[in-house]
């Protein structure tokens, strides 16, 4: 099947009295990496929140792979193959790394049940997941937690990876890391959708670009032309200094 | 970034298990025997304070357990309590060749037989009560201790219409009546029952908590349960199964509180709810561990101040309270992001 | 002479550094804006100024005295008035009586009037022709009787910014004041915080990161990446300096985060 | 104007809503001439009463938005204080005054005690300790026997000048006798006037307004710069105290007291209804609700019996028709009313008004 794997067509999304998303369109194609750029306060955040039914759309519809997914549940919508890493990473601070790796494997009822050359390969990308196995997560730094979080992620096969903001405050290196996973990733076949302010690491990786502004997408492309256009950064984003 | 954590080789888990509370109980008993004086006397209360606990712990676990997970205040657990002993008197009550006769095997089936149908219809009504009181204010604290609190007044009332208003006598079976003569002191049989009971209880929760993966995903869920959702579980369900244990674990908690008084009354649910509320707050809302620590330490207080100023007995819990809230704000052992 | 200052100001969560070492002065008539990518600290120094969170070593003054063991109200008694970056108001009133209720508890020494139990509301019109003055200010003078929750979200915003103006404070900080808000809301909100600074006592502190705005209102930039202070200086200064514009615009390997400015 | 400042500004918003209060204050002003009968007028007493009490309950509750489950327990204590007072002592005016300002005082210490501990934890659980507190204070009341009565209660005596027997005028007017009794009705009337006056100035107070803001947002309130934990408490004091004036005029009209009578658990429960039905936050909900509930308790049990009997033949009917099952009634209608009634009387009748 061609065609878009996930489409969002006129999405409004409200939380609570505020209207935060104001008709959103994109799409995001079959196994490439879609960079989802936008200052703060964009709507990226409730954007992916509304994809995975965390928030519901007030109008507008959200397609996954052809199905109208906009009013299906979020363990639904996860059952679909969709990984979803939240912005504070959703680590469950008591439970040790083991045990996060568990819950994220849906068929494994034991830790020994998990694929073990799928682990292996996750250890390769991510050594500290396995030095800190028996610990608990709470115990991580930030930068071995999103580690942990983007490992949890997909310690099964997946359609769609979603990940809001996997650079936040994480030194170099691991960015190096990460960039290799999401790369290894995409030549897995899976799609992959990101929020990124970071616009280096964004350039670094992404097929295409989608920037959001007050609530909408203003601007849909590839990202090596976007990258090219210095004065369409700044003014979409505001953020050349 | 962190400091314990970045050493090279391999790394070994930190063990930092919080081990103060657990000496909270060992410490109350020994502290008040020298108050009591005599060794017996101080070794039958605290046998029964024990078994109190034990009882108190097995209908609080449901509760703490309920409120950790979907962030629902629950004023109506008491009434599942009351339910549970009720259903007990009517299954005695039907089977007296059983409970009277001389031979324990036979005393001891009666009574699991009438824990098991008290178990299994509080659980049904856990089920109702969730569907029609509790579902619709999801989140909202409020309405929900007003609501449940509700749900308790008819639950009682209904009680009333079906078994009567009067106090009923629950009588234990012959063979779990009398005293095990330990020394000088004489231990009720039915306490050390009770004391068995409600441990096997806590190894089988424990158990599910720490071995399984249900478990694993309640303690998840008790943590950042959106989060549960985005990995394809559904938490409500989960919710819901969580709910009808915790009310058939009150339901079992009511049978064996209406064998350890030998009557039971309409109200009692909602005199054991006032404790079973001093025992989460004292555990840490959401903690099992912490629960059982807090429901055997009210059960020692209950029994010894009982013994020595029966006048001030609930006061003295509350003051157990008060001790631990200022020692740990939260709790013995607060749960994370609660 | 600072109005303003933070020394040292460090927070730790577990092993993580979210702010580190902060020292930096502010003086008053200014308007800075704090910069830096997300998760670089500066809604965690805020909330270390204004006292929404304790800090783990250091200290924040307010004209020569020390408010680092004070709770956030006595913070905001004693002149520092905050924004915030979600809306956070009081829904179910109307917004003439948010508007009363930060004049009421604005610095003059009213804050005592909450005490007063025994006048009738209505009839302190000193707080009620206050409140109007600066409804009139923000252009929602025909709003006043509205229900905040009613409201939409850039009048909300419009709304929060009054209330900071009602306070009176001697520092005004704001959060992200146009997060959200439509293109035309914003020279609206701008205007606002324009008007705070025409009265010379005052500091304003802006974080933000739309960078056209932080050039139109800014008199200073400071900024913070990996908790740290690497940048400081007018405008023109900080945008020219290559650490900024690496530390900003992303991390290349190399960069040196510690120790600049600090 | 002036009665607009007696109501400190806070007028029913609805001319429905005027016209039942209007018609409740002349039915309670009037009621020992309109319904000179024994029980008749001490309906209308315990109505008078319970306005007192719903009211104080709604300054914590509507107003401040803090669940306490000990309001009976300084309920208790105000009765308690009369009777303790009057059946120790003497039945002199000194003596009822001690037994007042003494039950005040216990009140507003305890009050403040709860108060500043509930500082250390969480707000929520705030409503499972003032229940534990509340129900240890009720089994101390019933088991200091020398003290309370225990179980039994006090039975005590007031001054004479408010004994029934004692006669103001020889001739009755409108056939009502003018007896101590009448007198201590137009003495709870016009207390409850009072503090109901009271306790609508203190909403409609600068003070008033902060309690709104903190049960708006307590997060914002704080941030402004107002002391959320000093509001609270005295919120709390505050209607600790009213509510101890409830129950002294409970036990001024009852020359009575019990555990049963002022510290039972149902009687809290009563209140949680009344300020539901009649609409939180709005004072006078307090009021129509509190008048209809008596109204209902004297009566329904009464057409709740009628029922019963009516469905003999299905005893499962007459059971739950029973006038003893009147709480699971109550029960029922609490539920349904935080469904589907969240505003209560007042708030309704208010939304009608305006959308008009």
């Amino acid at each position: 099947m061609s065609g878009p794997l996930l489409t969002l067509a006129g999405v409004h999304t409200h939380i609570g009295a505020y209207h935060i998303l104001h008709g959103v369109d994109m799409a995001v194609p079959r196994g490439q990496l879609t960079m989802l750029l936008g200052r703060n306060g964009a709507g990226k955040t409730t954007t992916l929140r509304t994809i995975m039914g965390l928030w519901r759309a007030s109008a507008g519809m959200v397609t996954f792979d052809g199905q109208d997914i906009t009013q299906f549940a979020t363990p639904q919508i996860a059952r679909l193959k969709v990984a979803y890493v939240p912005e504070n990473m959703g680590i469950f601070a008591d439970l040790t790394v083991k045990e996060n790796m568990l819950l994220a494997a849906t068929k494994a009822s034991h830790a020994r049940d998990i694929d073990g050359q799928r682990l292996n390969w996750i250890f390769g990308l991510f050594p500290a997941v396995e030095k800190f196995w028996d610990y608990p997560a709470g115990k991580l730094s930030g930068g071995q937690k999103q580690m942990l979080a983007v490992a949890r992620a997909i310690v099964e096969p997946r359609e769609l990876l979603i990940v809001d903001e996997p650079s936040k405050g994480l030194a170099p290196s691991i960015i190096n890391n990460m960039i290799d996973a999401f790369s290894q990733l995409k030549a897995g076949g899976v799609t992959i959708l990101l929020v990124e302010q970071n616009i280096n690491f964004a350039k670094r990786l992404g097929d295409h670009v989608a920037v959001m502004d007050n609530g909408r997408v203003v601007h849909r492309g590839s990202m090596a032309a976007f990258a090219e256009d210095d004065a369409l950064q700044q003014s979409l984003m505001g953020l050349t200094l | 970034m962190s400091n314990t954590l970045t050493a090279s080789g391999p790394a070994k888990p930190a063990v930092d298990f919080d081990w103060k509370p657990l000496l909270l109980v060992p410490v109350l008993a020994l502290l008040v025997l020298p108050v009591i004086g005599s060794p017996s006397t101080w070794l039958t209360l605290t046998v029964a304070g024990l078994a109190m606990g034990m009882i108190i712990f097995v209908i609080a676990s449901g509760l703490t357990l309920v409120f950790g997970l979907m962030d629902v205040l629950n004023f109506g657990h008491g009434v599942f309590i009351a339910l549970g002993a009720f259903v007990a008197t009517t299954i005695l009550g039907v089977m007296p060749g059983w409970t009277a006769s001389p031979e324990l095997w036979r005393n001891l089936i009666a009574v699991f037989a009438a824990m098991l149908v008290a178990m299994a219809v509080a659980g049904a009504v856990g089920l109702a009560f969730e569907r029609v009181l509790v579902r619709p204010v999801y989140g909202q604290h409020l309405k929900q201790i007003l609501i449940t609190m509700g749900g308790m007044i008819i639950g009682e009332e209904l009680i009333k219409v079906i078994w009567g208003p009067q106090q009923i006598p629950l009588m234990l079976p012959e063979g779990l009546r009398g005293a095990v003569i330990v020394g000088d002191a004489a231990i009720e049989k039915f306490r050390l029952l009770a004391v068995l009971m409600g441990g096997l209880v806590f190894v089988a929760l424990a158990w599910v908590l720490t071995r399984t993966k249900i478990g694993l995903l309640i303690r998840a869920g008790v943590e950042n349960s959106e989060m549960v959702e985005s990995l394809g579980y559904r938490i409500r369900r989960l919710f819901v199964a969580v709910f009808v244990v915790g009310s058939a674990l009150a339901g079992l908690g009511g049978v064996m509180w209406g064998l350890y008084q030998q009557t039971v009354i309409p109200q009692m649910g909602a005199q054991v709810n006032i404790l079973i509320f001093i025992v989460i707050i004292i555990g840490g809302l959401g903690s099992t561990g912490g629960a059982l620590i807090g429901a055997l330490l009210v059960g020692l207080m209950a029994n010894y101040t009982g013994f020595l100023a029966p006048k001030v007995a609930l006061f003295s819990n509350i003051a157990l309270m008060v001790a631990i809230l200022l020692w740990r704000p939260r709790g013995i052992y607060p749960v994370a992001n609660r | 002479m600072a109005l303003l200052s933070t020394t040292g100001l460090t927070i730790r969560f577990g092993g993580h550094v979210a702010v580190n070492a902060v020292t930096c002065q502010f003086a008053p008539g200014t308007l800075t804006a704090i910069v830096g990518p997300n998760g670089a600290g500066k809604t965690t120094y805020f909330n270390l100024i204004s006292g929404q969170l304790q800090a783990s070593s250091g200290s924040v003054t307010l004209d020569d005295v020390d408010l680092s063991n004070l709770s956030a109200s006595a913070r905001t008694r004693a002149g520092l008035g905050r924004a915030f970056q979600l809306t956070n108001l009081f829904p179910n009133l109307t917004v003439l009586e948010n508007v009363r209720l930060a004049v009421q508890a604005s610095r003059d020494g009213t804050h005592r009037r909450g005490l007063n139990l025994w006048s009738i509301w209505s009839d302190h019109r000193e707080l009620t022709d206050r409140a109007r003055e600066i409804l009139n200010d923000v252009a929602m003078q025909d709003r006043a009787d509205s229900v905040v929750a009613n409201l939409p979200h850039g009048d909300q915003r419009k709304l929060e910014v009054a209330m900071l103006m009602a306070l009176e404070a001697s520092v005004y900080m704001f959060d992200e004041p146009t997060a959200g808000m439509s293109a035309d809301e914003v020279p609206k909100v701008l205007d606002l915080i324009r008007k705070l600074r025409k009265d010379k006592r005052n500091t304003v502190l802006l974080v933000e990161h739309k960078m056209d705005v932080v050039r139109e209102l800014a008199d200073r930039i400071i900024v913070l990446h990996n908790g740290s202070l690497v940048a400081d200086g007018d405008p023109a200064t900080v945008i020219a300096s290559p650490i900024v514009q690496e530390a900003y615009l992303g991390m290349a390997p190399g960069v040196q985060t510690n120790g600049v400015g600090a | 104007m002036t009665l607009n400042r007696l109501l400190s500004n806070d007028l029913p918003r609805s001319k429905l809503l005027t016209a039942v209060l209007l018609t409740l204050f002349l039915l309670l002003a009037l009621a020992p001439f309109i319904a000179p009968g024994v029980n008749a007028l001490s309906v209308a007493a315990k109505a008078l009463i319970f306005i007192v009490l719903v009211a104080s309950f709604d300054l914590l509750l509507g107003y401040t938005g803090i669940v306490s489950f000990a309001h009976t327990m300084f309920f208790g204590i105000g009765a308690y204080g009369v009777a303790i007072a009057c059946s120790r002592w003497d039945a002199t005016w000194l003596s009822l005054g001690l037994g007042i300002v003494t039950a005040l005082i216990l009140s507003l210490l305890l009050a403040l005690a709860i108060g500043l501990f509930s500082l250390r934890v969480r707000a929520i659980f705030f409503a499972m300790i003032t229940l534990a507190i509340a129900s240890a204070f009720q089994t101390l009341a019933s088991q200091l026997s020398e003290i309370t009565g225990g179980e039994d209660g006090l039975n005590f005596r007031l001054p004479d000048m408010l004994a029934s027997g004692y006669m103001y005028l020889e001739q009755p007017i409108f056939g009502v006798s003018i007896s101590g009794r009448f007198l201590t009705y137009y003495i709870l009337f016009f207390a409850a006037l009072a503090m109901v006056l009271a306790l609508l100035r203190i909403v409609n107070s600068p003070f008033g307004r902060v309690l709104q803001a903190i049960r708006e947002n307590e997060f914002r309130a704080e941030a402004i710069g107002y002391r959320v934990v000093v509001y609270r408490t005295i919120s709390s004091v505050l209607s600790a105290l009213f509510a101890t004036m409830a129950g002294v005029m409970l036990a001024l009209w009852l020359r009575y007291n019990g555990p049963d009578t002022s510290l039972s658990f149902e009687i809290m429960l009563d209140v949680l209804l009344i300020v539901v039905i009649g609409g939180m936050g709005t004072i006078y909900g307090s009021v129509i609700g509190a008048v209809l509930f008596v109204i209902a308790q004297s009566y329904l049990q009464d057409l709740l019996k009628l029922g019963s009997d009516a469905a003999s033949g299905l005893p499962w009917l007459a059971a739950l028709l029973s006038p003893d099952r009147w709480l699971l009634w109550l029960g029922v209608l609490f539920v349904l009313s935080v469904y589907y009634f969240p505003t209560g009387i007042v708030g309704r009748l208010r939304n009608r008004a305006a959308k008009l």
